[in-house]
């Protein structure tokens, strides 16, 4: 495979139908998607919404490289990494992961692999809205 | 040498600045060093210091790693994205 | 959950964005997906349509049955299984299954289930019309 | 009794009708007994029939079901959505 991954941070609503245009592929029969969204409530408190930061470069970097990892190990053809940076509301999408491959059965622990190392390398960062109107960086997940 | 050092997140918010400049030695040029200094000069950050890792140019450092005088120096709290 | 899964058999091109919205969840935070589209090859001959067909009633029943299934396995709040019928031409999306959950860690071994559970028991059938003029009923993958 | 048994895919195209009108003694009336009559009476499927499941009532019969009179019967060859 020879098409770069597809790595943005965006401010605006993300399209997984979009983003299934981007990297559709007439080789591949089977695309294995994780969307992570806002919830409603954390530790027990309300979220009123969330604030994502980032480490700009640094993040698409190690988005890049969690790609090409993944690529390497699985038999992946395409691959988009999107994650949304700015305000949030309950139920938005924060991240897109979409792999695309010619067959589904390696795909799934390939999906697994990206949003876990995601959440461990990525210098992203998000600010809870508590609807109390208390605010904190959450560190760690 | 003087290092700037991003901050970001609760870090920023705590320093109140997005990076730190430092003064550090050839001796102190190295990430575990740098935690060390930082700690000296911002106790408050002693809870969170521990669980801060240091990027060099987007790559992370490993304790012994040197900082190169022209490198990007930042320090990263515990991920939340995803 | 209470939701019953939303299970249907369509002729119109099928909208990932449109499901996620009709299986959206407040109490969820991750999205699994997984999309089948038309290859463009088939065993080395170039495909140029699909046509499924389905027994309606009983493929209806059988998805049913791999939802609930599937929810009584793993701490599913949503489930959304489409298959389109007719003619379909390359790149174009056969089967949707989206998976909500609260949290991400079981989505993925109960995604893997849903589709090859699919594979097995759902009474629809793909004829393959290649660019030479051949057709085929494909029984068995 | 009469059955009237659904076909699909290619047993329809072959057959060249969306059903077949089968009497079967009651005897006859399990899923095993009801591919055997077919195979007797449409030997050109002898190949296809031992991968073809029986449906009654939209189930997978297992080879000793009995056919219910009333019930909806259906040959299922292997299946390739998805």
């Amino acid at each position: 495979m020879t098409t770069p991954p597809l790595i943005e941070l965006v401010e605006a609503p993300i399209s997984i139908d979009e983003t299934m245009r981007r990297v559709e592929d007439p080789g591949c029969g089977a695309f294995v998607v994780f969307s992570g969204t806002v919830r409603d409530e954390h530790h027990g408190k309300q979220v009123d919404r969330l604030e994502y930061s980032a480490y700009a470069p640094m993040a698409r970097a190690k988005m890049l490289e969690i790609a090409e990892t993944a690529r390497e190990r699985w038999p992946l053809r395409k691959v988009a990494i999107i994650h949304r940076l700015g305000t949030l509301e309950i139920g938005e999408m924060s991240i897109l992961i979409i792999l695309a491959l010619p067959h589904r059965k390696e795909g799934f622990a390939a999906l697994e692999y990206c949003i876990d190392r995601f959440k461990e390398i990525v210098p992203i960062w998000k600010k809870e809205h508590f609807t109390d109107g208390e605010a904190v960086w959450v560190e760690g997940s | 040498m003087t290092y700037k050092v991003l901050l970001f997140a609760s870090l920023r918010e705590r320093i109140g600045q997005d990076h730190l400049s430092l003064e550090l030695t050839d001796s102190e040029a190295t990430v575990a060093a740098l935690l060390r200094v930082i700690e000296e000069q911002h106790p408050e950050l002693r809870e969170i210091l521990p669980h801060v890792r240091v990027a060099i140019d987007h790559e992370f450092g490993a304790p012994h790693a040197t900082l190169p005088t022209d490198a990007e120096i930042a320090l990263i709290p515990p991920v939340s994205g995803g």
